[in-house]
């Protein structure tokens, strides 16, 4: 491939923006905002023509970049797109477009930072997406740590620096098993080419070995159960924007990278830990959807909700059929959606009230009803009501898994239940109620909050209405990816 | 034969005695006295050895310039201060142990180092019948080590540089703290 | 002739004297003074191996060792002096303005 | 009789260095402005860039030889000295009291030390190289004693630890030359590649290791690294962090491929506790630490832990990894330590961590460099410092050193918390006091450029540099060991 690829385009789209802020003294706070706006809404348009003159009856990589990068250790500059990562190309620059028009007013100090950290943000969400190559898969990964640790840290809330330590420790702890493994597969078969690993064969205690350590990064990035600790205190404490992107996309990553290199590379010890990961993840959901019910802080109610809707997508996934797996990409677009959309909504009370206790609000209906309402489709998008984007990822998932365990899917199913509970239960809580003494007189919502969220709800109509091209998106991709697995 | 033994023995002991007293003298004046001591017999050790002219340099390099220059600086620093027991040793468990460990590898090599190592070779072997042992040094010295010889006076120079600059040339700058 | 192996033994004995002297002692110049002592171990067991294969090599490692005993002494001495003028402390475990 | 070659022309560029030391002595008595010592250095260094470049390879005697792989090193070097002297000026602008032709005529003593180091052929020569490099350093750090008295403790801490390296590094010769009855590498090969003394030679490089890990200052000899580094003018903390240990480890690669080549592997696994135990102990107490100098002290202790891991398969590559973790640390801390110079002009009090609080709001790009330069330290992507440890950890894997590798990288992750935490002070802390900016020397600003563009180069493509690195060792070993 010759020339500047539209992957390329997409993926280093941002770093003039970049170039662009460093040039601009930092007292012209609007022309940077301008700027950053001007370049992430770019980098969207180009994501949507991406996703245009995507081939979706074509299973290979498309419009694959190869380029050489490091000799020595055989490694590429290798970019390409199939039906499982395509969606969340887009999704990743919607998500970084969305921050910036939410942080428009919301973030005061330090501004060109912000900016710089999100647009760098961007880089290596998009970056992580579409490498092909192991190495360059990683370093994107882990270059989104730095972003992202100043994003929390800096601009979060009171308890953000104990949090965003907490955060950077913990996923640099699980990548570095990631690290090893990689290494040991290259060494094994000499190349970081992902599309060259696929269906190679391992001895089958290599494989399970090399299984874990892919899976620990992951799953301390999902979270999955065990390894959730620091999303609750990341979300809490991030800015908006900076839960945003962790809800949206960061937290994806891990069950992106689970659909990508965990079925393919590693056939074998993907049925051998099916189940344990199966039951994880129920864990997971029943676990998290009851942390839930006792949360004071909306932030870290929606925080734990995520673990729970993150169990349905590891269960989606391993329940290693294209049902199951389809719902689960479908699901983490999805959740990125929803779950983004709530953050922000908890960030536009935030930012006029600044408390995020549950107990602060009450009969916010009557004195902010637009609010309310928005707020009322995202929370019902989160209980998967049928017609919403949230039910069509469910359904799918629960149906899926269905075929692989009944009894499991029973648990699960509980999980949905309690999940209705507590959000209802929120929503009852700060919008019903006799309305408390701070929540009169509420600045009236900004154009640049109106048009964030007003684009979400269109976005949960649309896939809860008509799923089907998205579905059609992912469907020879995800046949060709179970096609390895024994 | 009974005679280079006694000579020996009594160079020995005249090297290991004032060795040790010199590492437990309460006054380093008394310690540098006695280390003169011990290089003294050992400058004749040396001579047994077959090496005169490293006698005379051990004599007036060692004895005449080093010890004294020890001297020049305890007299210059002038102790005043008595030493109590107490100060005069550090309470180290771990020096000790770094000694055992030491003492125990030396034991251990014992067997290795008292026999002649088979595979040793002369490389630069010389040949008292054409030319005294002086005369062999100076010759390889100059050619051979021609590099090393220039690099020591390199060495020496920078030290005597550096010592001067230090004491000399710096002047402290009052109330200049870091 | 003497056996090799004495000299051998002699020189250990001095270096591990020296030795004990560095470790045990607070007294800088004696410490100073000590690595002089393990300096002339060595030197004994250079010139010995040398005066027993007939090779010119140990002589003249000697020689160099002489050398850096003067450049360790002239070294250590300027140090001790300065420490002595500024600090006004002679004995090691005084120095101790840096922990952990 | 055979009469050594005196081919005084492969000796041009350590004369250079040697005379124009001697010239700054000499000089400096007679000058009032004392810059003149800066444009005189420059001048010296970039002569000395050009002599390297055209500089015929050959003997000096059997104990020097200027060969493909001591050139390379030297210019690598020599390029790094190049911006140290560059961050010497402005500092001794700041500290006019020891702004003396002196300081320069030492710093180029030791260059001159580390240079005969690299080229030497003997352990003779070798160890004079050492002592030489050592002993200037010694006089530097005690200068600093101009601004804080206790900077003799320091330098007094750094010579008795230097002392027992010479200590162990003369039972060392004197075990070796008992052994085979000569000091030259060859010689040490041939035995050995003829099977004899492997278990003698074996306890002598023990003692080897000793000397050097003092000078490396890796675990369990590491005590004097934080006192020495807290007392130094900070442009020496660079010559001691970055160029003197680069030196002392091409060295010690030198040594492993032309004197214990047959022993390497063995040579490496004792190696492995030195490395682990320097990772650990330097990534610990770095955590603790409030003076900047001390925690990146530490940090230097567990960055040679790593650069030394690559020396443990034995493999040629993973002795050029382990040369290129040291280039990129190397402009790593000049790239630090160029800040700290801005910091330090400032305000003597910014050194410590918990002053540094907020300062992101009055030096915004400073404080933005700086942050790259920890996570380069850190090792995250896409800096320098994490190609580094990624191939060092592609050689230890590939040398079935798993748990090896694993156990370093989780305690790199601890070793990411005091980088951490300095980030933390810098952004995230509110600020009590404000500075005032005061000006940027260009001389700064142009190492800081370098610097950063080095550390991000490296880290995007670090191509080039591997390259050069490994074909030097490549054509190296082909040259030494198969004649044509």
């Amino acid at each position: 491939m010759e020339g500047l690829g539209i992957l390329s385009a997409i993926l280093w789209l941002p770093l003039l923006g970049i170039l662009a802020l460093f040039l601009i003294p930092r007292e012209k706070e609007e022309l940077i905002k301008l700027i950053t706006l001007i370049t992430v809404l770019l980098d969207f348009i180009l994501s949507l023509i991406l996703l245009l003159k995507f081939d979706y009856s074509n299973p290979a990589f498309q419009f694959v970049e190869k380029r050489p990068w490091l000799d020595i250790i055989n490694s590429f500059y290798f970019l390409g797109v199939d039906g499982i990562s395509i969606l969340f190309v887009p999704l990743s620059t919607l998500v970084t477009l969305l921050c910036v028009l939410i942080s428009w007013y919301s973030i005061e100090e330090k501004i060109k930072e912000f900016y710089l950290a999100l647009l760098f943000t961007n880089i290596a969400m998009v970056g992580v997406f579409i490498s092909l190559d192991l190495l360059l898969f990683y370093i994107f990964w882990e270059a989104l740590l730095i972003p992202m640790y100043l994003i929390i840290g800096i601009w979060g809330g009171p308890r953000r620096i104990y949090s965003t330590i907490k955060f950077f420790l913990y996923t640099f702890f699980g990548s570095i098993f990631l690290l090893v493994a990689i290494i040991y597969l290259f060494l094994t078969f000499g190349t970081f080419d992902y599309t060259f690993l696929v269906g190679k064969a391992l001895p089958f205690h290599v494989e399970k070995l090399l299984f874990l350590g892919f899976l620990i990064a992951f799953a301390v990035k999902v979270p999955m159960w065990p390894l959730h600790t620091w999303l609750p205190d990341a979300h809490t404490e991030a800015p908006t924007a900076g839960s945003v992107i962790l809800a949206g996309i960061l937290i994806k990553l891990g069950g992106y990278g689970m659909v990508r290199f965990l079925l393919p590379l590693f056939p074998q010890a993907t049925l051998f830990f099916a189940k344990l990961i199966l039951i994880l993840s129920v864990i997971a959901i029943i676990y998290a959807g009851l942390a839930c019910l006792w949360q004071e802080d909306l932030k870290r109610l929606i925080a734990y909700s995520s673990v729970s809707h993150m169990g349905f997508i590891t269960l989606g996934i391993f329940s290693l059929n294209p049902i199951g797996i389809k719902g689960a990409l479908l699901q983490m677009i999805n959740h990125g959606i929803v779950t983004g959309a709530l953050f922000m909504c908890v960030g536009v009370i935030y930012d006029r009230t600044h408390s995020r206790a549950i107990k602060y609000y009450g009969g916010l209906a009557s004195t902010f009803p637009l609010y309310a309402a928005l707020f009322m489709v995202f929370t019902l998008a989160s209980i998967g009501l049928p017609g919403t984007n949230g039910f069509i990822g469910e359904f799918l998932i629960l149906q899926g898994a269905f075929l692989k365990d009944r009894f499991l899917v029973v648990l699960a199913a509980t999980g949905v239940i309690i999940g209705a509970a507590y959000m209802l239960w929120l929503y009852q809580r700060v919008f019903f109620e006799k309305p408390s003494a701070g929540v009169y007189n509420l600045a009236p919502m900004r154009w640049n909050e109106l048009t964030a969220l007003i684009s979400m709800v269109f976005l949960v109509f649309l896939i809860g209405l008509y799923p089907n091209p998205f579905l059609d998106l992912m469907r020879v991709s995800v046949t060709k990816l179970l096609t390895n697995l024994p | 034969m009974i005679l280079e033994m006694i000579v020996f023995i009594y160079l020995s002991l005249g090297m290991i005695i004032p060795g040790i007293l010199a590492i437990i003298s309460k006054n380093p004046v008394h310690a540098v006295l006695w280390v003169l001591v011990l290089i003294l017999h050992q400058a004749f050790m040396l001579f047994t050895l077959g090496s005169e002219f490293l006698t005379a340099v051990q004599i007036i390099v060692y004895a005449g310039a080093v010890i004294v220059l020890f001297l020049f600086v305890v007299y210059m620093i002038n102790l005043k201060r008595e030493e109590i027991w107490k100060v005069f040793v550090k309470k180290s468990p771990l020096g000790f142990v770094i000694f055992l460990i030491f003492i125990f590898f030396f034991l251990k090599s014992l067997t290795f180092l008292t026999a002649l190592s088979p595979h040793f070779k002369a490389h630069l072997p010389y040949d008292l019948t054409q030319g005294t042992n002086l005369w062999w040094i100076a010759r390889y010295l100059f050619t051979h080590f021609l590099f090393q010889f220039e690099l020591v006076g390199v060495l020496l120079l920078v030290v005597v540089l550096g010592a001067v600059f230090l004491l000399r040339k710096l002047k402290e700058v009052e109330g200049g703290s870091l | 002739m003497v056996p090799f192996k004495y000299y051998v033994v002699l020189s250990l004995i001095i270096f591990s004297i020296g030795l004990l002297g560095v470790l045990l002692r607070k007294n800088l110049i004696i410490v100073l003074v000590s690595f002089e002592i393990i300096m002339n171990g060595l030197m004994i067991f250079l010139a010995s191996v040398s005066y027993y294969t007939k090779d010119v090599q140990g002589y003249i490692l000697v020689f160099f060792l002489l050398a850096l005993a003067a450049v360790e002494a002239g070294v250590g001495l300027t140090l001790v002096v300065l420490v002595y003028r500024k600090l006004k402390r002679i004995y090691t475990d005084e120095v101790n303005y840096y922990r952990g | 009789m055979v009469t050594p070659s005196l081919n005084f022309g492969s000796l041009a560029l350590e004369m250079l260095l040697l005379f124009s030391g001697i010239f700054l002595f000499l000089v400096d008595h007679f000058m009032k402005n004392k810059n003149y010592a800066f444009w005189v250095s420059v001048l010296t260094v970039i002569a000395s860039l050009f002599i390297l470049l055209f500089i015929p390879f050959g003997d000096f005697t059997k104990a020097f030889r200027v060969d493909f792989y001591s050139s390379s090193i030297k210019f690598l070097l020599t390029i790094g000295f190049f911006f140290l002297l560059f961050l010497s000026y402005p500092y001794l602008k700041t500290f006019s009291a020891l702004n003396f032709g002196e300081y320069y005529g030492l710093l180029f003593f030791s260059l001159f030390g580390a240079y005969v180091m690299i080229s030497s052929q003997d352990f003779l020569t070798l160890f004079l190289g050492l002592e030489l490099m050592s002993v200037s350093l010694y006089f530097l750090i005690a200068s600093q004693f101009l601004y804080k008295r206790h900077a003799l403790e320091g330098s007094l801490k750094y010579f008795i630890a230097g002392a027992v390296s010479a200590t162990f590094y003369i039972l060392f010769l004197c075990i070796l030359y008992y052994a085979t009855g000569s000091i030259y590498f060859e010689e040490v090969i041939k035995k050995l590649s003829q099977g004899h003394l492997r278990g003698e030679l074996l306890v002598s490089f023990v003692f080897f290791l000793g000397a050097f890990s003092i000078k490396l200052s890796l675990v369990p000899f590491h005590m004097w690294a934080p006192d020495a580094y807290e007392s130094s003018p900070l442009p020496i903390v660079v010559f001691l962090a970055g160029i003197v240990k680069f030196a002392l480890l091409a060295v010690l690669i030198k040594v492993l491929i032309l004197a214990f080549s047959p022993l390497k592997l063995e040579l490496g696994k004792l190696i492995i506790p030195f490395a682990l135990f320097s990772i650990l102990i330097g990534s610990l107490l770095a955590i603790k630490q409030d003076n900047l100098v001390r925690l990146l002290a530490y940090s230097s202790i567990a960055h040679m832990g790593f650069a030394v891991l690559g020396l443990t398969s034995g493999e040629f590559s993973g002795y050029g990894f382990s040369l290129f973790y040291m280039f990129v640390y190397l402009f790593t801390t000049i790239g630090t330590f160029a800040l700290l110079i801005y910091f330090i002009k400032i305000n003597t009090h910014l050194l410590n961590i918990n002053n540094l609080a907020g300062i992101s709001k009055d030096f915004p790009l400073c404080s933005f460099l700086f942050l790259i330069f920890l996570f380069s330290l850190a090792g995250i992507p896409p800096t320098g410092g994490f190609m580094a440890k990624f191939y060092i950890f592609v050689m230890l894997i590939k040398a079935k050193y798993i748990a090896v590798a694993l156990l370093a990288l989780l305690i790199s992750v601890i070793g990411a918390y005091p980088y951490l935490r300095v980030i933390k002070v810098l952004y995230m802390d509110e600020g009590l006091i404000h500075y005032k900016k005061k000006s940027f020397s260009i001389l700064l600003t142009l190492t800081l450029i370098v610097a950063t563009f080095i550390t991000l180069l490296l880290g995007i493509y670090p191509k080039p540099l591997l390259d050069f690195i490994q074909r030097t060792l490549f054509l190296y070993l082909s040259l030494q060991f198969f004649q044509f």
